[in-house]
């Protein structure tokens, strides 16, 4: 019997206070494409950049091809033969795709031979792999997908036999994300070894031979794909059985509150985001936004939230809402009622160094409640209250004066959604709801949800997971390339479709 | 204005121009690599002191020059330690460099030499002397260019061709050889460097020692070719035009040398003509002192051009919060 | 959970870092052959032995406290102001020009005025890097290194061209008139029946500065303005999600940054030298970065630190008179306080952090 | 016990305070007494100094340079016991426990200025003044006009270092402007520039040309290089004060100038091959009539300009 191309052996690392991963083991044999999935946090990249030099374990070992093979540092990796293609690329943006090539793996002091010599291997990699990218084009000017070539171009390069992806499709559209496994297909073919780590368990099932589930930092099993199911493989994921559907009456929508027409949005390097956005959602109704991350979402709810400024018109209960930036803000959008959950909570929801107390006003200082007087903020006053929302919205610890980062990611989830939901705004814009949240706090946070709804509010509901979007929205629209694809109702609708909107297939064609 | 006083303001400017370039182009190397450098100004000052002390105990310059580029590479070496090993923050390690120099040169000097901070004045063999190009006499007498190549191009000391001829030695240094590539790649994203297997904390000593020796060499410049001995702040700000010139040469080598020839120029000239009449009124020699730095700030303002530095400079490489 | 407790960060670990910078000057006082402990002595004697000593320690305290806020504030808002000198400088223009051209009834009246003018002039001197920062990205490190060089030729120009006295040969202004002389410590203590030196230059300006520290705590953590600014420091995006201007933030607190540097012209130029002077900040623009970087930032850190500087200051000065330590030592001591507590914080925080980490595991 | 404040510059300015300084250290050895001293770092440290020495009871206090003069009016009236010495300076009200003395600089000036010009060859002199004030400039007037007496067309490049105290101390800058001084002709060059004199000399002894020195006697500094030292015999005065201890008369401006050997020019084994025998004669036979009231050098301050040279 053949050694396994890659076995873990007791695997630890903690980052300070966070023991990212515990005691792992695991085997991957050779020439065949092995999946890793988790929860958000579960210590998957961090598994793998031990495994590629980049951390150091704090205990264990690693057998390559069978021998022992100590990798302290990336040198290392490279020399034994593993390729990683990180979920944030490493590449430099103002050098050369030809010069990303050779950084590390020059030959000889002076560039002009190395250069040559990558040039006319990188031809050959295209021609066999149809990775072609311009080996003169700057990263910059680049296209996600391109970069990602690079860095498989990489790997290729120093002689890769074992590839990592770390979440390698989160940034495709569907049609790149094909062409990736086509190429995954022939590597393995080619006898190389691969790692695919995602949350997509369509992925998982379509590809891989083997998966490994991991949860909190442990290696919870390994199991043959074909032996195995999408459900399975999420309950091992959370740790207990999913729970697929939310509890809620049907929707008894009101008048419209939000009203969007023609809404654009360019970004700072000229690049269109929203091409032209048109949707309405009313009270007392959930409008989700289905659809691959990157294709203008973000910019949808940061238009809506006053932070990004924009073109067209967007009413509020029939009033127009500035969107030149020039009278407007985040703090005027929630003064017209419009409340925002925003997508990352640990760079824009929250502080993570101010307490809880302190983040539980954020964005609402200036509510007179808050102020003692003219001058000084009522800190007493504000701190009961934050003690109450604790409470309801059962954030554990219910500590006021605990800074935001040392709660974990649902707690500090709920204490987002307990501010902005409190406020009983006309309109929730709500992204990503859920990322990261186990599973007992996505359904404490589903429902209060729908009961915000029911109160006859508005939700705007942003989220990747299909599952979430479907079994929460009374709507749904899917967005692909900042353009609305096509409106569909949950009950008419299921994920095929919808998939094959977000890839941008019209139904005409479809 | 005539030819004899142009080539003697320009004489001025390039010996000016000398400490400033050199101190640039430390800068260069450094800030290329991602490591911000606002002590330059310490460590010329170190190595002025330094070089003329040793230059003046020896009574040999070459010793001074080797114990003026030691001194500056030690407090390099600080900046290492304290911005790449214990990923300190840059400016602040920057600015308590600037403070040890200008307290340690006057503090040593006293108790070493007690004349009041500065050293003995070097004479002889403990001195650059300028250097005679081959020709120059006979040239003198071609129209134009001989009193141009006699009086401009030769008579100079050794350190101020050495610091003209870092310049395209560091564009190709930078930008033809591995060394350079890593050391770009280094400051513009240093993760990259570090997956493709290459030390990231080794470029940036690497580049942080080069930027010691270059201050060596200006501050040595200062004190054993254009001077004869070190005084207290003999440097006088010096470090920090040519922190003004790396962003007005947008970190480029050939840039860099025309910003500090113009700094240089301005000196030169605020030197040579106190207050400039210029017909309705005139220019206070004031403001041509604070010419460098108010064009800097125009630049930096990006109204002519912006200046982008390195993308990762000033951060520490953190791999591990 | 934080690494290590509160304790340790806020007192444990500057102390430590203060102790290794004092140790590393006893070596250089060794270095150069004189006795550090005697050293320490004549400083501890020169600064607080005598009420003179206080009134010279309190003088420089009172400097240190004003532009160790105005880079405090700044930091709080993540932003380096290495301008206070420039700042301090324009300031004791801007007093200079208040006491010197306008007719003051009464010192009082005089001192409001003086305020207002070295405050506005330090604002001012701080707009221009702080707008640079906030529209167009330029970095306020380096263009408010910039503008201390601009300021010093801008106030070597106005001293030397208009502000000196006809016929005098020192580039300073003419002395102010008596009605605008403050009170010492010696005027204000004798009624109260405390004899305090006469000669020492501590004035009013020190209940100023006492203020200062708490109207800067009050803003910093009690106004609404404070806790927006607190908020844009640590982490824009979020400041930007809540509608937080970052432009408001940036100007509003370099304003104040800078009018704190201003109002340091109050003690040295009003209160002092009553004149205007070259170099009359002496540094201590510089020398608030250091008392800040001690102070963690917070006011009553740095009145502490300001305290501990005002000592080195005046515990320096006396060195300088009575041994062969030049006074350029406290530029050293003041050096490697920078250099420990700041750049090379992490030194000691990374092993202490792993000391405490192994603690809590155990007590677990 | 005496105590000295030395100016910005500092006492090894190889000048203007280093004069001072030898006259103190001549005190101490002369009567084995001990003295206090301080060197100014900054303009806003001369009244704390000043204060420090009064406290601890030194008497006198002498203090060089016209910086000083202020501060000592400020400081003299709170300490009624202490005497107060200011050289170089000038108040319109002499506290009575004040003693102001200054020299007659031009008159020294002259006569090196006869020197140089009888000396250059090129028909021009450089004079590089430090900081530009109207004392620097009467240095130079004096100089002008003794370089005129000798030679009628001779040409004058008079350059000044700055326009702040730090000008004492640059010699970098003073460098620099010899050199232009050389390039635009002069062969013979006075620097009347405290510590920032140094460059010029240096710089004149490396183009190989001659130059003054100025205060003490700076000729062994570049041997053969230096063609005379302007002396200011601050020594003198700082000697006579603290010889004179309590004694010290004060309340007065007291005028030293050729008459009281309080200004000359020196004559040592570094520069006596490079002065002739008639150059000497010369510059004496100037120096009897000055003394005698029949050779009137214009000062400077007379009216705030000099009839031979502009600024
Ligand atoms: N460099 C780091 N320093 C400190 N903690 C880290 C670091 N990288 C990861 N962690 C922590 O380690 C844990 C595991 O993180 P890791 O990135 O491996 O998760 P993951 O499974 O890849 O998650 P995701 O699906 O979000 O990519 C998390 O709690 C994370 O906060
Ligand atoms: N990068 C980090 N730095 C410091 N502490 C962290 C970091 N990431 C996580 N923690 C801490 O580790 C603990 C566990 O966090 P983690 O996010 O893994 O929780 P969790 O078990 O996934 O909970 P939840 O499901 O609510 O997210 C928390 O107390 C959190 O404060
Ligand atoms: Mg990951
Ligand atoms: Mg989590």
């Amino acid at each position: 019997m053949t050694a396994p191309a890659i076995e873990l052996n007791g695997i630890s690392k903690a980052f300070g206070p966070v023991q990212a991963n515990k005691d792992i083991s695991i085997r991957v044999m050779p020439g065949t494409i092995h999946g890793i999935i988790g929860e958000n946090g579960a210590g998957k990249s961090t598994l793998m950049s031990i495994l590629c030099g980049f951390y150091k374990a704090d205990a264990g070992e690693i057998f390559i091809n069978g021998t022992l093979t100590p990798i302290p540092d990336s040198q290392a990796a490279i020399r034994a033969g593993i390729g990683m293609v990180f979920q944030h690329f490493k590449l430099v943006q103002n050098f050369s795709v030809l010069e990303n090539i050779i950084l590390g793996v020059e030959e000889g002091a002076l560039l002009r031979p190395s250069l040559a010599k990558a040039r006319k291997e990188l031809q050959h990699l295209a021609d066999e792999y149809e990775l072609r990218v311009d080996p003169d084009a700057l990263i910059q000017d680049l296209s996600v997908g391109h970069q990602q070539r690079v860095e498989i171009l990489k790997a290729l390069y120093r002689k890769a036999q074992i590839l990592i992806l770390d979440e390698p499709t989160g940034v495709l559209t569907p049609a790149e994300a094909d062409q990736l496994f086509r190429i995954l297909e022939r590597l393995r073919a080619e006898g190389k070894t691969i790692i695919l780590i995602t949350h997509k368990l369509r992925e998982i099932m379509h590809i891989t031979d083997t998966v490994s589930v991991m949860r909190r930092g442990q290696m919870t099993d390994t199991v043959k794909t074909k032996d195995t199911n999408p459900q399975q493989l999420a309950e091992m994921m959370v740790g207990r059985k999913v729970l697929l559907r939310v509890d809620k009456a049907p929707a008894q929508p009101g008048a419209n509150v939000l009203e969007v027409d023609n809404l654009r949005v360019t970004d700072d390097d000229g690049v269109d985001r929203l091409k032209g956005i048109s949707l309405n959602v009313r009270a007392g109704e959930i409008l989700g936004i289905a659809g691959v991350a990157g294709n203008g979402q973000s910019h949808l709810m940061q238009v809506l939230g006053g932070i990004t400024p924009g073109t067209g018109t967007v009413l509020l209960n029939g009033q127009e809402l500035d969107l030149t930036g020039k009278s407007s803000d985040g703090r005027s959008r929630r003064k017209r009622g419009i409340a925002h959950v925003p997508e990352d909570r640990q760079h824009e929801g929250l502080i993570m160094d101010f307490s809880a107390w302190e983040n539980t006003v954020f964005g609402y200082d200036d509510d007179p409640a808050y102020q003692a007087n003219a001058l000084l903020m009522d800190n007493g006053a504000i701190r009961a209250e934050t003690a109450a929302k604790m409470e309801r919205f059962d954030v554990r610890p219910p500590d006021p004066q605990l800074a935001a980062k040392n709660f974990s990611g649902g707690n500090q989830q709920k204490i987002v959604l307990a501010r902005e939901i409190e406020r009983n705004p006309d309109l929730l814009l709500v992204g990503q709801p859920t990322r990261g949240v186990d599973i007992g706090a996505i359904e404490f946070i589903h429902k209060r949800l729908v009961e915000l709804r029911d109160a006859g509010k508005a939700i705007l509901l942003v989220s990747v997971e299909l599952e979430e979007i479907l079994s929460l929205s009374d709507r749904i629209a899917v967005m692909f390339d900042g353009q609305i694809m096509g409106e569909r109702l949950p009950g008419e609708t299921d994920e095929k479709e919808l998939g094959l909107l977000m890839a941008g297939v019209r139904e005409e064609a479809a | 204005m005539d030819y004899a006083t142009l080539l003697q303001v320009a004489d001025s400017t390039v010996r000016l121009s000398v400490p400033l370039l050199l101190a640039c182009l430390a800068g260069l190397y450094s800030e290329r690599a991602g490591i911000f450098d606002i002590g330059l100004e310490g460590k010329m000052l170190m190595a002025a002191f330094t070089s003329a002390a040793l230059a003046a105990v020896s009574g040999s310059v070459w010793i001074g020059l080797l114990a003026g580029i030691a001194s500056s590479m030690l407090l390099a070496g600080l900046h290492g330690l304290a911005s790449i090993t214990f990923r300190g923050n840059q400016l602040i390690s920057g600015v308590a460099i600037n403070f040890l120099a200008s307290g340690l040169t006057v503090v040593i000097a006293q108790a070493w030499f007690e004349q009041g901070g500065r050293t003995p004045s070097l004479q002889g063999a403990a001195r650059f002397e300028p250097i005679t190009l081959p020709l120059a006499e006979t040239l003198q007498g071609v129209p134009v260019f001989g009193p141009l190549y006699a009086e401009l191009i030769s008579g100079q000391t050794a350190l101020a061709y050495v610091g003209f001829a870092m310049v395209p030695l560091t564009w190709w240094l930078l930008f033809r050889t591995r060394f350079g590539l890593r050391l770009r790649a280094v400051g513009e994203a240093p993760e990259a460097v570090d997956t493709a297997g290459v030390s990231v904390i080794r470029m940036r000593f690497a580049a942080v020692a080069i930027a010691g020796v270059l201050c060596g060499l200006a501050g040595a410049y200062l004190a054993t070719a254009l001077q004869a001995g070190f005084v207290r702040e003999m440097t006088a700000g010096r470090g920090f035009i040519a922190l003004a010139a790396l962003i007005f040469a947008k970190w480029r080598p050939w840039y860099a040398l025309s910003a500090t020839l113009l700094f240089g120029l301005l000196q030169a000239v605020a030197l040579r003509f106190q207050n400039i009449d210029i017909g309705t009124f005139t220019v206070p020699v004031q403001f041509m002192d604070a010419l460098p730095y108010i064009l800097t700030v125009v630049i930096l303002a990006g109204f002519v051009g912006k200046a982008i530095p390195p993308r990762a400079g000033g951060e520490p490489y953190v791999k591990e919060r | 959970m934080s690494k290590m407790p509160k304790w340790a960060d806020i007192v444990l670990i500057p102390l430590i870092n203060l102790m290794l910078a004092f140790a590393l000057s006893a070596l250089v006082i060794l270095a150069i052959g004189e006795d550090p402990v005697e050293a320490l002595i004549l400083m501890v004697k020169g600064s607080f032995g005598s009420t003179y000593g206080w009134g010279y320690t309190l003088y420089y305290t009172t400097n240190f406290v004003f532009t160790g806020l105005a880079v405090a504030v700044a930091f709080h808002a993540a932003l380096f102001n290495i301008g206070g000198e420039g700042q301090a400088q324009l300031g004791g223009l801007g007093v200079a020009l208040i006491c010197l051209y306008l007719p003051w009834p009464h010192w009082s009246l005089a001192l409001l005025g003086a305020m207002l003018g070295a405050a506005a002039f330090g604002a001012a001197w701080a707009a221009i890097p702080a707008w640079l920062q906030a529209k167009r990205g330029s970095h306020v490190v380096i263009t408010t290194i910039m503008f201390n060089f601009i300021a010093a030729a801008l106030l070597n120009y106005v001293l030397v061209n208009l502000l000196r006295p006809p016929r005098a040969q020192d580039p300073s202004s003419a002395k102010f008139p008596e009605v605008t002389h403050l009170p010492t410590l010696h005027d204000i203590l004798s009624p109260l029946g405390i004899s305090f030196s006469k000669s020492a230059p501590a004035n009013i300006t020190l209940f100023l500065a006492i203020a200062a520290c708490f109207g800067v705590w009050l803003l910093i953590w009690r106004t609404r303005f404070g806790y927006q600014l607190r908020a844009f420091g640590k982490s824009e995006p979020a400041a930007i999600y809540a509608g937080i201007s970052p432009t408001r933030i940036i100007m509003i607190t370099m304003l104040i940054s800078g009018g704190l540097a201003g109002l340091m012209a109050v003690n040295n130029v009003m209160g002092e030298a009553e004149k205007l002077v070259l170099n009359a900040t002496e540094g201590a623009g510089f020398i608030g970065i250091a008392v800040a970087l001690m102070g963690r930032s917070h006011p009553f850190g740095v009145a502490l630190a300001a305290l501990l500087f005002g000592f080195l200051y005046q515990g320096g000065a006396e060195l300088a008179l009575w041994t062969d330590i030049p006074r350029e030592m406290i530029v050293v001591i003041q050096a490697l306080v920078i250099l420990f507590t700041g750049a090379l914080d992490n030194m000691l925080r990374m092993p202490l952090e792993r000391v405490f980490l192994a603690l809590r595991s155990e007590g677990k | 016990e005496p105590a000295v404040i030395f100016d910005l510059g500092g006492k090894f300015d190889k000048s203007f305070n280093e004069a001072a300084f030898n006259g103190a250290e001549r005190w101490a050895t002369e009567t084995g007494g001990k003295y206090l001293e301080i060197e100014m770092q900054s303009e806003a440290q001369r009244e704390q100094a000043l204060r420090r020495f009064a406290e601890t009871g030194a008497n006198p206090i002498i203090t060089t340079g016209f910086a000083m003069a202020d501060p000592v009016a400020e400081v003299a009236p709170d300490y009624p016991d202490t005497k107060f010495v200011n050289i170089d300076g000038f108040l319109p009200e002499i506290p009575p426990n004040v003693q102001m003395i200054v020299f007659e600089e031009h008159q020294g000036s002259y006569l090196v200025g006869m020197l140089a010009a009888m000396k250059s060859a090129n028909g021009t002199v450089g004079f590089v003044g430090g900081m530009d004030i109207p004392l620097i400039r009467h240095f130079a007037c004096g100089y002008a006009q003794g370089a005129k007496a000798v030679n009628p067309d001779i040409s004058i490049i008079a350059n000044m270092t700055g326009t702040t105290p730090a000008a004492w101390n640059n010699p970098v800058k003073g460098g620099e402007l010899a050199q232009a001084q050389i390039a635009q002709g002069a062969d013979v060059i006075y620097a009347a520039a405290g510590g920032t004199g140094v460059g010029v000399l240096q710089a004149a002894a490396d183009a190989d040309i001659l130059s003054i020195g100025v205060d003490s006697n700076q000729n062994h500094l570049h041997p053969g290089k230096v063609l005379t030292s302007m002396l200011k015999r601050v020594d003198v005065a700082v000697y006579k004060s603290m010889i004179a201890g309590d004694a010290l008369e004060t309340g007065s401006m007291q005028v030293l100038g050729l008459a009281d050997d309080g200004v000359g020019y020196a004559v040592d084994e570094n520069n006596e091959a490079l002065l002739s025998e008639e150059m000497v004669a010369a510059a004496e036979g100037a120096k009897a009539k000055i003394i005698a009231g029949e050779l009137d050098v214009v000062s400077y301050y007379a009216n705030d300009s000099c009839p031979v040279l502009d600024f």
